[in-house]
């Protein structure tokens, strides 16, 4: 029960959020999300990032000074299962509502910390690196040469989208080599250019997000192969979406971050109305190709896709 | 030479320090100092350690301002706000830690702050060659066995350094040449070497103010002697009408001027 | 020009207490307590800005997260008073941290496995001292090497993933505290107290100033320099590796991803602090409340609700503001 | 005790050619060479173990690579000739490719925004220059606080997005060539040499080390050591810019993240190039090899597909073992 | 005091160095020097710059190794490894450069490495309430005029930092000290302090070595003159017999031992 939640049902809630690194697009679209519909239903909403992707302590640091704050509902994005569990459990503790987005939280450790998630929003890592693994096993020849270029070595975010695509791929194909970019477009560049040297006969990438995607391009581009090689990577931002439209990309797994924000926004309205909430929603992730770039591009930063969104009718809009 | 008095309207007068004061925070290491320097003469000051001597010196060379008081030098009023505006004016100085750079060469040293250029517009190089000759020609007037002049002072030993730092001052002609504690760490025949270049330099006819704790030296090179206590310059006296034990009791007070 | 000037009393070297107060009035008073004033101001405009900065809520927060960077401060104020640098200090604390991890996995226990930690960052420390006092190698470079050579090793043992720890001591850690003061803070000031009494009080402390203020001079004097270079790499390697024991405690789980802002941060709290990066002038008050300063700015910046992006920004400011001031601190 | 033992003659100073072949064997003749021995120890290593290592693609794809690194290792040569660092040198490139970039989309077109990108980093510079020479703040603090000052303005400027920058002449910039030497390395080679000219043949060059080699003694001859050091941070930026220019054109947009691996790197070259971080020394080509040799180390451990997790690992031993050699350098 | 020449077998022998050797890399400052200093006697060790008279004194007092020779102190070899160990075994130095930490009071400095402490067990802390009065005592027994020793020493005028330095080594009862130029940069008044002060040492019995390029002072305050050339001590003189003219050919090598 929120704190906030009036007698009548028509209490505001004041929502916190706390997200990854502001420095990708991928976060900023997150953000116009819980922004831009706490706007549009007239709910106060306060959005605080980590300074980078690494910055775990000072993301844990920032929802401690908010959790002392009169907020009723928080909307968190941690950057690892574990780092929010600690500062998130006064928040628990006065019965505050916790709305989990993108990265879930660990359950061990929430379950450790006595914390109770009211809903999880958000798609999953793994999934998204299967769907970018699908479309490569179809977009090359069985057997043929694989490489992968992950974010920052040790991230968690990056290796869920690894697994995931390693798992889709199986051995229809072989993948030669796996390579750390730092989430950079230049060291995924440089990395790609290597990877083209060693293994000349490479037929796809796999970029752990959009904008090491697009390094990845411009060094097929510079080696002369493009068309030739296939070039897939997970996010969705404007960039890539317009680069899968130019030729660029071959594809991209769009997770939709507006949409996540969003959702989390309308999720504390349902607690705020004293409705409960399905313990987990799936916020859409959809491949986007040549054929749909044009339609992603025009609903952007919207899911192009139709989407279930079971919040729509608790909130009977 | 004769003369045992100097006068303000001496003509011989190449510069002259008046009522010099100056400060570093509540220190007040000069406290309205006046010296003065004639042509041909070596001119000595001397004092006890902090007595402002060296402080005089950077004053006289551009390295500080002082607070109050006029330099004057052949008769026209300067104000050093650089070292270089010091040494354009005519006045070479040997500091008291000799001022060179280990990492560079005895030319590059010497040369330093004025070097020459080939070349024209904003393409101008340096012109190593002629300042090699030249150091080298410099170092080898003044008679001093140092090494080439394309070694780095960090190979050169103290009597090398101190060298190469007098030949330095002592080469371009400038008629005014000040020497901080010349030869204060140096042995026998280094200080015999040393002031053998400040009688040569005396004798072309260039005025030498030398700073040196050893009265023997001051009373043999020397044909003023300035005595400082305390920021200022207590007494003047021509070598020739003092002795050691007079300017002994001038520096610690035992006397006054 | 035969006249004499009266000589006046040889009082050089003397200071009087007008001269004391003049330099009050000057920037050199502010500029020795940069920390506390800075720490001060900002109290007030924060306080000012917004309701919430003073409340025993907030307060308590602000402790806690401040308990990490305040013993990073310590540790890099002992290594810069000998005129070193630490820059592997927050690999240092990574890598501990995997060991912990690895151990408390293993199934070694709560403090066994913290005994593991702490040794684990030990070894670095050791490493930075052997190369820096025995090897003679600059310690901006041999600590760029092992800063390196640490978050190599912390993936390589984790293969790059967070490693959860569960432990009840751990929690305990967390959330136990003494009124507001939560058991971190409370830690980090045990640490800092015995920082400082060690300083100034013994001998070792002693020969850790007189080693910063010139190594010859205390070598000529029976000191071991190398002795001192190493133990101050260690101490700083060992209380990296308590801030580790904090991190995994905060964090919930030991993970290799390196904290870069912890270096830079623990670096510019202990020049808050009024500590001269040339070493020699020993400071463990001033480092603690830089270390408090950076963790009350970026605090209230949260609070005030300032976009991410204009917090390096203040950042900057504040380092460089408060080295101007510092600059104008007495020798 | 009276009896005398004959003088022999007095050549202390004097080095015979046999004590320079002894000096060769010795190890301060690898000391000074450490960037080419290990560029060429490593090329060995690569060439053995990976067949593509010396194809002319691989080489020509090192070289286009390399570029970027080998530009601020000579800014940063400069600043340490002088006894300084700049740390905001890797800030400084992503501030003025976002200048560039912010430029380039307001329509002002490729050469007039890549004067706005130069000019935008060279503010930066200029702070650097003003805080250090004539605010006398340390290095280190100065240029730690224009890091995060630049970091921030690089954020608020682009709202924290890359911004795309599709130009031909940047285009021509990445994909141009002669022979396999692409147009980014060959601007870098023309830097380079540049800097060398300016470094050992002019006055400025001149100058700069004697300001490195002795603040004072420099003051004393008549340089102004202030209007160096300023001239010099300014150098650092303006170079960061133009290496913000082939940053953009290499990934085709202006990104406002941070590299702090740029930062860490350009130090590393110029340690590895045999320069010391207190100033005085000069040199262009060691730096410029450093540059390679990193770079190269880089490449063959992705060629050798060797784990993400080994390369740092590398990359510090590297580090250490070339620090390790340096020490043995004659002063 | 009045035997013209010493022997090995002088039983007032208290400190003996045979044969030292020495080298930098490819500069041999030392090759194969051998003095020795009598109890009660203060001996003077002259030569010119670079002659290797600061490195013998750096391997007396266990800074440097020698390379070869042997150290023998009140009959007994010794081989310092550390500075440490030279005190120890009762040698006191005064380096050339005074080896004093500005930023640490006088009497941090004073006692420096040699700290008292109360306490047990790893529980010592600094006495410095005892340290301060004994070093208070101690400078004030030399009479000499010293500002409190809580100051800093960066706050001491070059005289006082000399003092504070000599102060320090005389104050240990140590039976040898050796003083590096102790005179080299003093004024009058404190060149005759300091003088006093070994006068005083040489009283109480004590060895003292003095190194110093000044032959009046030199001939004045010692015994025996040992006269370094060339990383060698090429002669060695009683007081009383020589004068500075056969010095300065010694040191020059005009002369031959
Ligand atoms: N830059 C400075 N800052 C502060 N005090 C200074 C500075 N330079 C000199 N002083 C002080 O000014 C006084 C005079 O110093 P100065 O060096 O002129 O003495 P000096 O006569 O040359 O002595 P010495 O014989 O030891 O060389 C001393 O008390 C000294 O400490
Ligand atoms: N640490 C060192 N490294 C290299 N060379 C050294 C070192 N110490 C001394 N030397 C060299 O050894 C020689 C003897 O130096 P030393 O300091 O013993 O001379 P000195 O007799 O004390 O001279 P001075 O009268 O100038 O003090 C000199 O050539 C000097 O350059
Ligand atoms: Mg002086
Ligand atoms: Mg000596």
């Amino acid at each position: 029960p929120s704190a906030a939640a009036g007698a009548d049902g028509s209490a505001k809630p004041k929502v916190a959020a706390v997200i990854k690194g502001l420095d990708n697009p991928f976060f900023q679209a997150m953000q116009n999300g819980i922004e831009g519909t706490a706007k549009a239903d007239g709910v106060s909403a306060t959005v605080q990032a980590a300074a980078d992707i690494g910055d775990t302590t000072g993301q844990a640091d920032k929802l401690t000074t908010l959790a002392g704050q009169d907020f009723s509902c928080f909307v968190v994005n941690p950057i690892s299962g574990t780092n929010l569990v600690q500062a998130l459990a006064p928040v628990g503790a006065a019965g505050k509502t916790i709305v989990n987005i993108d990265q879930p939280i660990d359950a061990t450790a929430a379950k450790a910390a006595n914390l109770k998630v009211a809903t999880y929003i958000g798609t999953d890592n793994k999934k998204a690196g299967g769907k970018a693994g699908d479309f490569v096993t179809k977009a090359v020849p069985a057997g043929s040469e694989v490489a992968i270029i992950g974010g920052i070595a040790g991230d968690v975010t990056s290796a869920a989208r690894i697994d995931g695509f390693k798992a889709a791929v199986g051995s229809k194909v072989k993948v030669v080599q796996e390579a750390a970019a730092d989430w950079k477009r230049e060291l995924a560049l440089t990395r790609a250019t290597d990877i083209m040297e060693a293994h000349p006969d490479v037929k796809a990438f796999f970029a752990a997000n959009d904008d090491m995607g697009l390094g990845i391009v411009k060094a097929v581009q510079n080696a002369g192969k493009t068309g030739d090689i296939t070039v897939v990577s997970v996010d969705g931002n404007k960039d890539a979406l317009q680069s899968v439209k130019d030729g660029g990309l071959s594809a991209t797994v769009a997770q939709y971050p507006y949409a996540v924000g969003s959702l989390g926004v309308q999720a504390c309205e349902v607690v705020a109305d004293g409705k409960t909430l399905p313990s987990n929603i799936e916020s859409p992730t959809a491949l986007v190709t040549k054929d749909d770039a044009d339609t992603a591009i025009s609903k952007f930063p919207q899911p192009f896709e139709e989407f279930d969104n079971p919040l729509t009718s608790l909130l009977g809009k | 030479m004769t003369s045992t008095t100097t006068t303000d309207t001496d003509l011989d007068l190449v510069l002259s320090a008046e009522g010099i004061t100056k400060s570093f925070g509540s220190v007040h290491a000069l406290r309205g100092a006046s010296i003065s320097m004639r042509r041909g003469e070596v001119t000595a000051l001397i004092g006890d350690n902090g007595a402002g001597k060296s402080t005089l010196v950077r004053c006289l060379s551009g390295i500080h301002r002082p607070d109050e008081g006029s330099i004057t030098i052949n008769g026209s009023l300067v104000d050093f706000h650089t070292p270089l505006e010091a040494r354009n004016a005519g006045v070479e100085t040997v500091q008291q830690n000799l001022a060179l750079i280990e990492d560079l060469s005895v030319w590059q040293n010497f040369f330093l702050g004025r070097e020459r250029t080939r070349g024209f517009g904003p393409f101008r190089f340096l012109d190593s060659k002629a300042m090699r000759s030249k150091a080298d020609e410099m170092l080898g007037g003044l008679a001093v066995n140092v090494p080439p002049v394309t070694s780095k002072v960090r190979r050169l030993s103290g009597g090398q350094r101190q060298a190469v730092a007098i030949a330095r001052a002592a080469g371009w002609g400038s008629p005014i040449v000040i020497m901080d504690e010349p030869t204060a760490a140096l042995g026998v025949q280094e200080t015999a070497r040393v002031e053998g270049v400040i009688k040569r330099l005396q004798d072309s006819g260039v005025a030498v103010l030398l700073i040196s704790h050893n009265f023997d030296q001051v009373l043999r090179l020397s044909q003023q002697v300035w005595v400082m206590r305390s920021g200022t310059a207590v007494a003047g006296r021509r070598a020739v009408d003092t002795n050691g034990d007079e300017l002994v009791a001038l520096i610690t007070g035992a006397k006054a001027a | 020009m035969n006249t004499t000037t009266t000589a006046t009393a040889p009082d050089v070297q003397r200071t009087t207490p007008a001269d004391v107060l003049r330099d009050a009035r000057h920037l050199s008073f502010w500029a020795e307590h940069a920390a506390p004033i800075g720490l001060v101001a900002l109290i007030i405009v924060f306080s000012i800005l917004s309701p919430s900065f003073l409340t025993l809520g907030n307060i308590s927060a602000m402790l806690t997260a401040a308990a990490i960077l305040v013993i990073l401060a310590v540790a890099q104020s002992y290594v810069i008073t000998t005129g070193g640098i630490d820059l592997s200090i927050s690999a240092t604390m990574t890598f501990g941290a995997i060991c912990f991890g690895l151990a408390f996995s293993g199934g070694l226990g709560f403090w066994l496995s913290a005994l593991v930690g702490v040794l684990g960052a030990a070894v670095i420390g050791i490493v930075n001292g052997l190369l820096i006092a025995s090897g003679k190698v600059t310690d901006f470079i041999a600590t760029l090497g092992t800063l390196s050579v640490a978050t190599g090793l912390a993936l390589i043992f984790s293969n790059g993933r967070p490693i959860s720890v569960l432990s009840p001591e751990l929690l305990q850690l967390t959330t136990g505290r003494i009124g507001i003061v939560g058991y971190p803070f409370i830690i980090a000031v045990v640490i800092g107290i015995i920082a400082w009494v060690v300083m100034f009080r013994t001998r070792f402390g002693l020969h850790v100033q007189a080693v910063g203020g010139s190594e010859e001079a205390a070598v000529a004097n029976g000191l071991s320099a190398n002795r001192v270079r190493i133990a101050v790499y260690l101490i700083s390697a060992v209380l990296a590796g308590i801030a580790a024991l904090l991190l995994v405690a905060r964090v919930g789980a030991a993970e290799p991803a390196i904290n870069t802002s912890y270096l830079l941060n623990s670096i510019a709290a202990v020049v808050l602090g009024g500590v001269s990066l040339t070493g020699g002038k020993a400071k463990i008050v001033g480092p603690i409340l830089g270390a408090l300063l950076l963790t009350a700015l970026s605090n209230g910046l949260t609070l005030l609700g300032v976009s991410q992006f204009y917090q390096p920004l203040a950042v900057g400011l504040v380092v460089v503001l408060a080295a101007l001031l510092t600059r104008f601190q007495k020798r």
